[in-house]
Protein backbone atom coordinates (compact mmCIF):
# COMPACT_ATOMS: atom_id res chain seq x y z
CA UNK A 1 0.00 0.00 0.00
CA UNK A 2 2.03 3.36 -0.91
CA UNK A 3 1.37 6.49 0.61
CA UNK A 4 0.49 8.92 -1.26
CA UNK A 5 0.73 12.63 -1.17
CA UNK A 6 -2.56 13.92 -2.46
CA UNK A 7 -3.58 17.30 -2.51
CA UNK A 8 -5.48 19.30 0.07
CA UNK A 9 -8.74 18.90 -1.57
CA UNK A 10 -8.21 15.67 -2.52
CA UNK A 11 -11.36 12.79 -1.76
CA UNK A 12 -9.56 9.93 -4.42
CA UNK A 13 -7.52 8.22 -1.30
CA UNK A 14 -6.26 4.88 -0.37
CA UNK A 15 -8.47 2.17 0.63
CA UNK A 16 -7.64 -0.97 2.16
CA UNK A 17 -10.70 -4.10 2.92
CA UNK A 18 -10.24 -7.61 3.34
CA UNK A 19 -12.11 -9.96 5.31
CA UNK A 20 -9.16 -12.83 6.70
CA UNK A 21 -8.38 -15.83 8.16
CA UNK A 22 -5.02 -14.32 8.84
CA UNK A 23 -4.15 -12.53 12.24
CA UNK A 24 -4.71 -9.08 12.24
CA UNK A 25 -3.35 -5.86 13.92
CA UNK A 26 -3.34 -2.30 13.85
CA UNK A 27 0.26 -1.45 13.86
CA UNK A 28 0.88 -2.16 10.01
CA UNK A 29 -1.99 0.20 9.03
CA UNK A 30 -0.92 2.64 11.25
CA UNK A 31 2.69 3.19 9.80
CA UNK A 32 2.11 2.40 6.23
CA UNK A 33 -1.24 5.20 6.18
CA UNK A 34 -0.98 8.64 6.51
CA UNK A 35 0.60 10.97 4.34
CA UNK A 36 2.85 13.75 4.80
CA UNK A 37 0.12 16.14 4.64
CA UNK A 38 -2.22 13.92 7.07
CA UNK A 39 -2.17 15.12 10.78
CA UNK A 40 -4.03 13.01 12.69
CA UNK A 41 -4.26 8.83 11.91
CA UNK A 42 -6.59 6.74 13.90
CA UNK A 43 -6.63 3.59 14.72
CA UNK A 44 -9.32 1.16 16.05
CA UNK A 45 -8.74 -2.78 17.01
CA UNK A 46 -11.77 -4.59 18.31
CA UNK A 47 -10.74 -7.50 20.63
CA UNK A 48 -12.80 -10.84 21.77
CA UNK A 49 -13.74 -9.94 25.80
CA UNK A 50 -13.31 -12.84 27.76
CA UNK A 51 -16.58 -12.46 29.48
CA UNK A 52 -20.03 -11.42 27.82
CA UNK A 53 -23.04 -10.90 29.48
CA UNK A 54 -22.08 -12.30 33.10
CA UNK A 55 -20.87 -15.39 31.22
CA UNK A 56 -17.35 -16.44 30.61
CA UNK A 57 -16.38 -16.08 26.70
CA UNK A 58 -13.64 -19.25 25.97
CA UNK A 59 -13.61 -18.10 21.97
CA UNK A 60 -15.72 -16.40 19.16
CA UNK A 61 -16.58 -18.20 16.24
CA UNK A 62 -16.64 -15.54 13.46
CA UNK A 63 -18.02 -16.98 9.76
CA UNK A 64 -18.58 -14.73 6.67
CA UNK A 65 -20.38 -14.94 3.60
CA UNK A 66 -16.60 -14.19 2.30
CA UNK A 67 -17.56 -13.03 -1.22
CA UNK A 68 -19.95 -10.48 -0.34
CA UNK A 69 -18.37 -9.67 2.80
CA UNK A 70 -15.02 -8.67 0.94
CA UNK A 71 -17.27 -6.69 -1.55
CA UNK A 72 -19.19 -4.58 0.90
CA UNK A 73 -16.32 -4.15 3.26
CA UNK A 74 -14.77 -2.35 0.00
CA UNK A 75 -18.43 0.05 0.00
CA UNK A 76 -18.28 0.50 3.36
CA UNK A 77 -14.61 1.92 3.30
CA UNK A 78 -15.00 3.38 0.28
CA UNK A 79 -17.90 5.41 1.64
CA UNK A 80 -16.07 6.92 4.35
CA UNK A 81 -13.77 8.40 2.28
CA UNK A 82 -16.34 10.20 -0.11
CA UNK A 83 -18.30 11.48 2.77
CA UNK A 84 -15.34 12.29 5.01
CA UNK A 85 -12.19 14.68 4.80
CA UNK A 86 -10.06 11.61 5.16
CA UNK A 87 -7.13 10.22 2.66
CA UNK A 88 -7.08 6.57 3.73
CA UNK A 89 -9.05 4.27 4.78
CA UNK A 90 -8.21 0.21 5.85
CA UNK A 91 -10.41 -1.85 7.49
CA UNK A 92 -9.78 -6.29 8.03
CA UNK A 93 -12.27 -7.85 9.68
CA UNK A 94 -10.69 -11.55 11.13
CA UNK A 95 -12.52 -14.42 10.96
CA UNK A 96 -12.64 -17.97 12.05
CA UNK A 97 -12.34 -19.21 16.11
CA UNK A 98 -10.56 -16.60 18.08
CA UNK A 99 -9.67 -16.88 22.19
CA UNK A 100 -10.16 -13.39 24.22
CA UNK A 101 -7.68 -10.94 23.79
CA UNK A 102 -7.37 -12.00 20.09
CA UNK A 103 -8.02 -8.85 17.65
CA UNK A 104 -11.15 -9.38 15.23
CA UNK A 105 -11.12 -5.70 13.72
CA UNK A 106 -9.14 -3.41 12.61
CA UNK A 107 -10.08 0.56 11.38
CA UNK A 108 -7.39 2.96 10.45
CA UNK A 109 -7.83 6.24 8.95
CA UNK A 110 -5.75 9.14 8.30
CA UNK A 111 -6.96 12.68 7.52
CA UNK A 112 -5.25 16.47 7.39
CA UNK A 113 -7.38 16.87 10.85
CA UNK A 114 -8.25 14.89 13.47
CA UNK A 115 -12.32 15.13 13.69
CA UNK A 116 -12.74 13.55 9.89
CA UNK A 117 -10.92 10.69 10.80
CA UNK A 118 -13.04 10.14 14.19
CA UNK A 119 -16.32 10.58 12.02
CA UNK A 120 -15.12 8.21 9.35
CA UNK A 121 -13.79 5.55 11.92
CA UNK A 122 -16.91 5.85 13.50
CA UNK A 123 -18.94 5.30 10.25
CA UNK A 124 -16.80 1.96 9.28
CA UNK A 125 -17.97 0.39 12.48
CA UNK A 126 -21.19 1.16 12.86
CA UNK A 127 -22.00 0.20 8.88
CA UNK A 128 -19.99 -2.54 9.20
CA UNK A 129 -22.30 -4.06 12.51
CA UNK A 130 -25.43 -2.95 11.08
CA UNK A 131 -24.20 -4.57 6.96
CA UNK A 132 -21.48 -6.44 6.93
CA UNK A 133 -22.47 -10.70 6.35
CA UNK A 134 -20.73 -11.55 9.28
CA UNK A 135 -21.56 -13.61 12.39
CA UNK A 136 -20.19 -14.67 15.82
CA UNK A 137 -20.91 -17.47 17.91
CA UNK A 138 -20.06 -17.42 21.59
CA UNK A 139 -18.24 -20.31 22.77
CA UNK A 140 -18.46 -20.91 27.06
CA UNK A 141 -16.78 -23.19 28.93
CA UNK A 142 -19.08 -25.48 29.30
CA UNK A 143 -19.23 -25.97 25.90
CA UNK A 144 -22.36 -24.62 25.04
CA UNK A 145 -22.71 -21.45 22.46
CA UNK A 146 -24.96 -18.86 21.15
CA UNK A 147 -24.94 -17.00 18.50
CA UNK A 148 -24.87 -12.99 18.73
CA UNK A 149 -27.00 -10.20 17.24
CA UNK A 150 -25.22 -7.26 17.25
CA UNK A 151 -27.60 -5.80 15.11
CA UNK A 152 -30.42 -6.24 13.42
CA UNK A 153 -30.36 -7.94 9.73
CA UNK A 154 -29.81 -5.11 7.23
CA UNK A 155 -33.15 -4.47 6.51
CA UNK A 156 -34.28 -6.16 3.61
CA UNK A 157 -34.15 -3.23 0.98
CA UNK A 158 -33.14 -2.38 -2.36
CA UNK A 159 -29.28 -2.01 -2.42
CA UNK A 160 -29.31 1.77 -3.61
CA UNK A 161 -30.86 2.09 -0.26
CA UNK A 162 -28.97 0.20 2.08
CA UNK A 163 -26.05 1.90 0.86
CA UNK A 164 -26.77 4.67 2.40
CA UNK B 1 -44.57 -20.24 -17.79
CA UNK B 2 -44.90 -22.92 -15.27
CA UNK B 3 -41.33 -23.72 -15.74
CA UNK B 4 -39.72 -24.63 -12.98
CA UNK B 5 -35.90 -24.33 -11.50
CA UNK B 6 -34.45 -25.82 -8.92
CA UNK B 7 -31.47 -22.82 -6.78
CA UNK B 8 -28.92 -23.60 -3.91
CA UNK B 9 -29.31 -21.36 -0.80
CA UNK B 10 -26.85 -20.78 1.14
CA UNK B 11 -27.15 -20.49 4.79
CA UNK B 12 -24.59 -18.71 7.50
CA UNK B 13 -24.88 -18.69 11.11
CA UNK B 14 -27.87 -20.18 12.80
CA UNK B 15 -29.41 -21.08 9.73
CA UNK B 16 -26.64 -23.53 8.65
CA UNK B 17 -26.06 -24.89 11.89
CA UNK B 18 -29.56 -25.71 12.33
CA UNK B 19 -30.27 -27.29 8.80
CA UNK B 20 -26.60 -29.19 9.18
CA UNK B 21 -25.61 -27.88 5.88
CA UNK B 22 -24.29 -24.83 3.98
CA UNK B 23 -26.55 -24.72 1.07
CA UNK B 24 -30.60 -26.05 0.92
CA UNK B 25 -31.88 -26.35 -2.34
CA UNK B 26 -35.32 -25.12 -3.45
CA UNK B 27 -37.74 -25.28 -6.47
CA UNK B 28 -39.25 -22.05 -7.78
CA UNK B 29 -41.14 -21.10 -10.82
CA UNK B 30 -40.03 -18.93 -13.22
CA UNK B 31 -40.59 -15.53 -12.50
CA UNK B 32 -40.39 -15.80 -9.02
CA UNK B 33 -39.39 -13.29 -6.77
CA UNK B 34 -37.86 -12.84 -3.15
CA UNK B 35 -41.13 -13.42 -1.58
CA UNK B 36 -41.59 -16.63 -3.42
CA UNK B 37 -38.04 -17.71 -2.37
CA UNK B 38 -39.09 -16.79 1.39
CA UNK B 39 -42.38 -19.25 1.07
CA UNK B 40 -40.25 -22.05 -0.65
CA UNK B 41 -37.29 -21.65 2.07
CA UNK B 42 -40.53 -21.70 5.09
CA UNK B 43 -41.10 -25.36 3.92
CA UNK B 44 -37.70 -26.34 5.81
CA UNK B 45 -38.31 -26.74 9.94
CA UNK B 46 -34.30 -25.85 10.38
CA UNK B 47 -34.95 -22.88 8.81
CA UNK B 48 -38.54 -21.77 8.91
CA UNK B 49 -37.68 -20.58 13.52
CA UNK B 50 -35.78 -17.67 12.51
CA UNK B 51 -37.23 -17.03 8.41
CA UNK B 52 -38.32 -13.56 9.31
CA UNK B 53 -35.76 -12.16 11.38
CA UNK B 54 -33.20 -12.96 8.32
CA UNK B 55 -32.38 -10.79 5.04
CA UNK B 56 -31.48 -11.91 1.33
CA UNK B 57 -28.84 -11.33 -0.87
CA UNK B 58 -28.93 -12.08 -4.71
CA UNK B 59 -25.67 -12.14 -6.18
CA UNK B 60 -23.90 -10.81 -2.71
CA UNK B 61 -26.19 -7.37 -2.66
CA UNK B 62 -29.11 -7.14 0.21
CA UNK B 63 -32.35 -7.05 -1.88
CA UNK B 64 -36.20 -6.32 -1.50
CA UNK B 65 -39.02 -8.41 -1.82
CA UNK B 66 -40.10 -7.83 -4.82
CA UNK B 67 -36.54 -8.69 -6.86
CA UNK B 68 -36.91 -11.63 -9.01
CA UNK B 69 -35.05 -14.61 -8.22
CA UNK B 70 -33.50 -16.19 -11.69
CA UNK B 71 -31.91 -19.47 -12.49
CA UNK B 72 -28.03 -19.02 -11.80
CA UNK B 73 -28.13 -16.42 -9.18
CA UNK B 74 -26.04 -16.46 -6.19
CA UNK B 75 -28.80 -16.70 -3.04
CA UNK B 76 -28.01 -16.24 0.62
CA UNK B 77 -30.01 -15.90 2.97
CA UNK B 78 -28.53 -13.58 5.99
CA UNK B 79 -29.13 -14.33 9.54
CA UNK B 80 -29.15 -11.19 11.83
CA UNK B 81 -25.35 -10.05 11.36
CA UNK B 82 -22.96 -9.80 13.90
CA UNK B 83 -19.20 -8.24 12.40
CA UNK B 84 -16.96 -6.10 14.35
CA UNK C 1 3.00 -1.01 32.35
CA UNK C 2 1.47 -4.04 33.73
CA UNK C 3 -1.75 -5.12 31.76
CA UNK C 4 -4.24 -5.71 34.66
CA UNK C 5 -7.54 -7.45 35.32
CA UNK C 6 -10.09 -5.07 36.50
CA UNK C 7 -13.63 -6.23 37.09
CA UNK C 8 -16.44 -4.55 35.25
CA UNK C 9 -17.71 -1.76 37.29
CA UNK C 10 -14.22 -0.63 38.21
CA UNK C 11 -13.04 3.11 37.78
CA UNK C 12 -9.71 2.39 38.87
CA UNK C 13 -7.15 1.79 35.79
CA UNK C 14 -3.61 2.23 33.72
CA UNK C 15 -2.78 5.41 33.13
CA UNK C 16 0.26 6.83 31.28
CA UNK C 17 1.20 10.16 30.78
CA UNK C 18 4.45 11.67 29.76
CA UNK C 19 5.73 14.64 27.70
CA UNK C 20 8.82 13.41 26.27
CA UNK C 21 11.76 14.53 24.19
CA UNK C 22 12.01 10.96 22.71
CA UNK C 23 10.42 9.30 19.73
CA UNK C 24 6.86 8.01 20.05
CA UNK C 25 4.24 6.05 18.38
CA UNK C 26 0.94 4.47 19.31
CA UNK C 27 2.17 0.85 18.69
CA UNK C 28 3.87 0.07 21.80
CA UNK C 29 0.50 1.35 23.91
CA UNK C 30 -1.52 -0.28 21.74
CA UNK C 31 0.03 -3.96 21.90
CA UNK C 32 0.37 -3.03 26.24
CA UNK C 33 -2.87 -1.43 26.85
CA UNK C 34 -6.20 -3.29 27.34
CA UNK C 35 -6.81 -6.33 29.32
CA UNK C 36 -8.87 -9.26 28.07
CA UNK C 37 -11.90 -7.72 29.52
CA UNK C 38 -11.37 -4.99 27.04
CA UNK C 39 -12.97 -5.53 23.78
CA UNK C 40 -11.62 -1.77 22.31
CA UNK C 41 -8.22 0.00 21.76
CA UNK C 42 -8.11 2.72 20.21
CA UNK C 43 -5.10 4.29 19.24
CA UNK C 44 -4.45 8.27 18.06
CA UNK C 45 -1.10 9.29 16.37
CA UNK C 46 -1.11 13.37 16.01
CA UNK C 47 1.59 13.85 12.91
CA UNK C 48 3.69 17.00 11.98
CA UNK C 49 1.87 18.05 8.64
CA UNK C 50 4.21 19.58 5.87
CA UNK C 51 2.42 22.37 5.12
CA UNK C 52 -0.60 24.66 6.96
CA UNK C 53 -2.75 27.68 5.86
CA UNK C 54 -1.02 27.54 2.44
CA UNK C 55 2.24 27.56 3.28
CA UNK C 56 4.84 24.51 3.47
CA UNK C 57 6.41 23.90 6.73
CA UNK C 58 9.71 22.50 7.39
CA UNK C 59 9.32 21.74 11.07
CA UNK C 60 7.82 22.51 14.03
CA UNK C 61 9.53 23.41 17.03
CA UNK C 62 7.47 22.22 20.07
CA UNK C 63 8.63 23.88 23.37
CA UNK C 64 6.97 22.90 27.01
CA UNK C 65 7.02 24.05 30.46
CA UNK C 66 7.85 20.15 31.36
CA UNK C 67 7.13 20.32 35.10
CA UNK C 68 3.57 21.51 35.12
CA UNK C 69 2.90 19.30 31.27
CA UNK C 70 3.71 16.48 33.20
CA UNK C 71 1.30 17.00 35.82
CA UNK C 72 -1.66 18.90 33.47
CA UNK C 73 -1.00 15.74 31.42
CA UNK C 74 -1.58 13.52 33.92
CA UNK C 75 -4.34 15.12 35.34
CA UNK C 76 -6.24 15.13 31.86
CA UNK C 77 -5.53 10.96 31.81
CA UNK C 78 -6.94 10.57 35.07
CA UNK C 79 -10.01 12.83 34.40
CA UNK C 80 -10.70 10.36 31.32
CA UNK C 81 -10.43 7.65 33.31
CA UNK C 82 -12.56 8.88 35.91
CA UNK C 83 -15.49 10.40 33.28
CA UNK C 84 -15.36 7.46 31.01
CA UNK C 85 -16.21 4.02 31.24
CA UNK C 86 -12.75 3.20 30.24
CA UNK C 87 -9.67 1.13 31.79
CA UNK C 88 -6.63 2.47 30.48
CA UNK C 89 -5.52 5.62 29.14
CA UNK C 90 -2.07 6.63 27.57
CA UNK C 91 -1.03 10.12 26.58
CA UNK C 92 2.49 10.98 25.47
CA UNK C 93 3.20 14.34 24.08
CA UNK C 94 6.85 15.12 22.14
CA UNK C 95 8.36 17.88 22.04
CA UNK C 96 11.46 19.75 20.17
CA UNK C 97 11.66 20.22 16.51
CA UNK C 98 10.07 17.75 14.41
CA UNK C 99 10.02 17.16 10.69
CA UNK C 100 6.60 16.89 9.11
CA UNK C 101 4.81 12.82 9.38
CA UNK C 102 6.82 12.51 12.68
CA UNK C 103 4.47 11.83 15.43
CA UNK C 104 3.87 14.77 18.11
CA UNK C 105 0.94 13.10 19.97
CA UNK C 106 0.06 9.81 21.11
CA UNK C 107 -3.66 8.49 22.65
CA UNK C 108 -4.64 5.55 23.10
CA UNK C 109 -7.14 4.57 25.52
CA UNK C 110 -8.75 0.79 25.95
CA UNK C 111 -12.42 0.12 26.85
CA UNK C 112 -14.91 -2.66 27.03
CA UNK C 113 -17.24 -1.27 24.65
CA UNK C 114 -15.89 1.17 21.85
CA UNK C 115 -18.51 4.31 22.48
CA UNK C 116 -16.42 5.19 25.87
CA UNK C 117 -13.17 4.83 23.54
CA UNK C 118 -13.89 7.21 21.65
CA UNK C 119 -15.64 9.82 23.74
CA UNK C 120 -12.52 9.62 26.17
CA UNK C 121 -10.17 9.67 23.16
CA UNK C 122 -11.60 13.47 22.28
CA UNK C 123 -11.86 14.64 25.89
CA UNK C 124 -8.01 13.79 25.79
CA UNK C 125 -6.90 15.64 22.96
CA UNK C 126 -9.28 18.62 23.67
CA UNK C 127 -8.65 19.13 27.00
CA UNK C 128 -4.59 18.95 26.00
CA UNK C 129 -5.27 21.42 23.10
CA UNK C 130 -6.62 23.64 25.73
CA UNK C 131 -4.90 23.33 28.53
CA UNK C 132 -1.35 21.77 28.88
CA UNK C 133 1.26 24.22 28.54
CA UNK C 134 2.95 23.41 25.04
CA UNK C 135 3.85 25.74 22.69
CA UNK C 136 4.97 25.17 18.68
CA UNK C 137 6.52 27.40 16.20
CA UNK C 138 6.27 26.71 12.91
CA UNK C 139 9.14 27.05 10.72
CA UNK C 140 9.30 27.13 7.14
CA UNK C 141 11.01 26.56 4.22
CA UNK C 142 12.32 30.44 3.52
CA UNK C 143 13.74 30.20 7.57
CA UNK C 144 11.24 32.43 8.89
CA UNK C 145 8.32 31.36 11.51
CA UNK C 146 5.35 31.66 13.44
CA UNK C 147 4.31 30.65 16.86
CA UNK C 148 0.83 28.95 16.78
CA UNK C 149 -2.27 29.07 18.84
CA UNK C 150 -4.47 25.81 18.78
CA UNK C 151 -6.70 27.31 21.37
CA UNK C 152 -7.03 30.67 23.65
CA UNK C 153 -4.97 30.11 26.75
CA UNK C 154 -6.56 28.39 29.60
CA UNK C 155 -9.04 31.48 31.14
CA UNK C 156 -6.65 32.51 34.24
CA UNK C 157 -9.23 30.74 36.91
CA UNK C 158 -9.26 29.07 39.82
CA UNK C 159 -7.64 25.23 39.15
CA UNK C 160 -10.46 23.72 40.16
CA UNK C 161 -12.52 25.62 37.48
CA UNK C 162 -10.05 24.51 35.49
CA UNK C 163 -10.11 21.24 35.95
CA UNK C 164 -13.54 21.03 35.13
CA UNK D 1 3.69 45.97 55.09
CA UNK D 2 5.83 47.62 52.65
CA UNK D 3 8.48 44.75 52.24
CA UNK D 4 9.36 44.05 48.88
CA UNK D 5 10.61 40.57 47.33
CA UNK D 6 12.02 39.81 43.95
CA UNK D 7 10.71 36.82 42.25
CA UNK D 8 11.73 35.02 38.39
CA UNK D 9 8.76 34.34 36.19
CA UNK D 10 9.55 31.83 33.66
CA UNK D 11 8.78 32.63 30.47
CA UNK D 12 7.70 30.59 27.37
CA UNK D 13 7.48 30.77 23.39
CA UNK D 14 6.89 34.32 22.22
CA UNK D 15 7.81 35.56 25.36
CA UNK D 16 11.06 33.72 25.84
CA UNK D 17 11.74 34.64 21.89
CA UNK D 18 11.32 38.39 22.17
CA UNK D 19 12.67 38.47 25.72
CA UNK D 20 15.43 36.70 24.49
CA UNK D 21 15.83 34.73 28.09
CA UNK D 22 13.92 31.99 29.56
CA UNK D 23 13.32 34.09 32.77
CA UNK D 24 12.59 37.94 33.83
CA UNK D 25 12.64 39.14 37.32
CA UNK D 26 10.12 41.15 38.82
CA UNK D 27 10.03 43.33 42.03
CA UNK D 28 6.61 42.51 44.06
CA UNK D 29 5.39 44.04 47.53
CA UNK D 30 4.61 41.06 50.11
CA UNK D 31 0.86 40.75 49.83
CA UNK D 32 1.22 40.84 46.20
CA UNK D 33 -1.70 39.05 43.83
CA UNK D 34 -1.34 37.76 40.69
CA UNK D 35 -2.85 41.33 39.14
CA UNK D 36 0.38 42.73 40.50
CA UNK D 37 2.36 40.35 38.64
CA UNK D 38 0.94 41.54 35.70
CA UNK D 39 1.33 45.42 36.51
CA UNK D 40 5.45 44.84 37.13
CA UNK D 41 5.46 42.29 33.62
CA UNK D 42 3.75 45.07 31.58
CA UNK D 43 7.39 47.65 32.33
CA UNK D 44 8.65 44.95 30.10
CA UNK D 45 8.50 46.24 26.55
CA UNK D 46 9.37 42.79 24.90
CA UNK D 47 6.27 41.27 27.38
CA UNK D 48 3.77 43.79 27.49
CA UNK D 49 2.61 43.60 23.82
CA UNK D 50 1.07 39.89 24.28
CA UNK D 51 0.62 39.75 27.93
CA UNK D 52 -3.08 40.35 28.16
CA UNK D 53 -3.76 37.11 25.83
CA UNK D 54 -1.36 34.89 28.39
CA UNK D 55 -2.34 33.05 31.74
CA UNK D 56 -0.34 32.54 34.93
CA UNK D 57 0.72 29.69 36.80
CA UNK D 58 2.09 29.33 40.29
CA UNK D 59 3.36 26.50 41.35
CA UNK D 60 2.41 24.43 38.30
CA UNK D 61 -0.93 25.29 38.20
CA UNK D 62 -3.42 27.80 36.45
CA UNK D 63 -5.00 30.82 38.94
CA UNK D 64 -7.07 33.68 39.08
CA UNK D 65 -6.17 37.20 39.21
CA UNK D 66 -6.44 37.57 43.04
CA UNK D 67 -3.91 34.82 43.64
CA UNK D 68 -1.50 35.94 46.16
CA UNK D 69 2.16 35.36 44.75
CA UNK D 70 4.83 34.53 47.60
CA UNK D 71 8.20 34.43 47.89
CA UNK D 72 9.70 31.63 46.98
CA UNK D 73 6.93 30.53 44.64
CA UNK D 74 7.12 29.10 41.19
CA UNK D 75 5.95 31.45 38.80
CA UNK D 76 5.11 31.11 34.59
CA UNK D 77 3.90 32.94 32.34
CA UNK D 78 1.89 30.98 30.31
CA UNK D 79 1.41 32.43 26.18
CA UNK D 80 -1.55 30.83 24.43
CA UNK D 81 -1.18 27.17 24.63
CA UNK D 82 -0.73 24.92 21.17
CA UNK D 83 -0.26 21.43 21.98
CA UNK D 84 -1.14 18.55 19.89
Amino acid sequence: MAERGVPETATAGVVVAEVTVARIEATDLLRDMGSAADGAVLAFEGRVRDHNAGRRVSALHYEAYREMADAVLADIAGEALERFAVTAVGVRHRVGSLKPRTVSLVVVVASRHRAAAYGASLHVINELKRRLPVWKKEEYDDGSGQWLESAPAAVSGPSEEDAR
Amino acid sequence: MSQRFSIQVRLFGRHRESAGSPTVRVELAAGSTVRDLRSALSAHPAIQPSLVGAAVAVNRAYVSESEPVSEGDEVALIPPVAGG
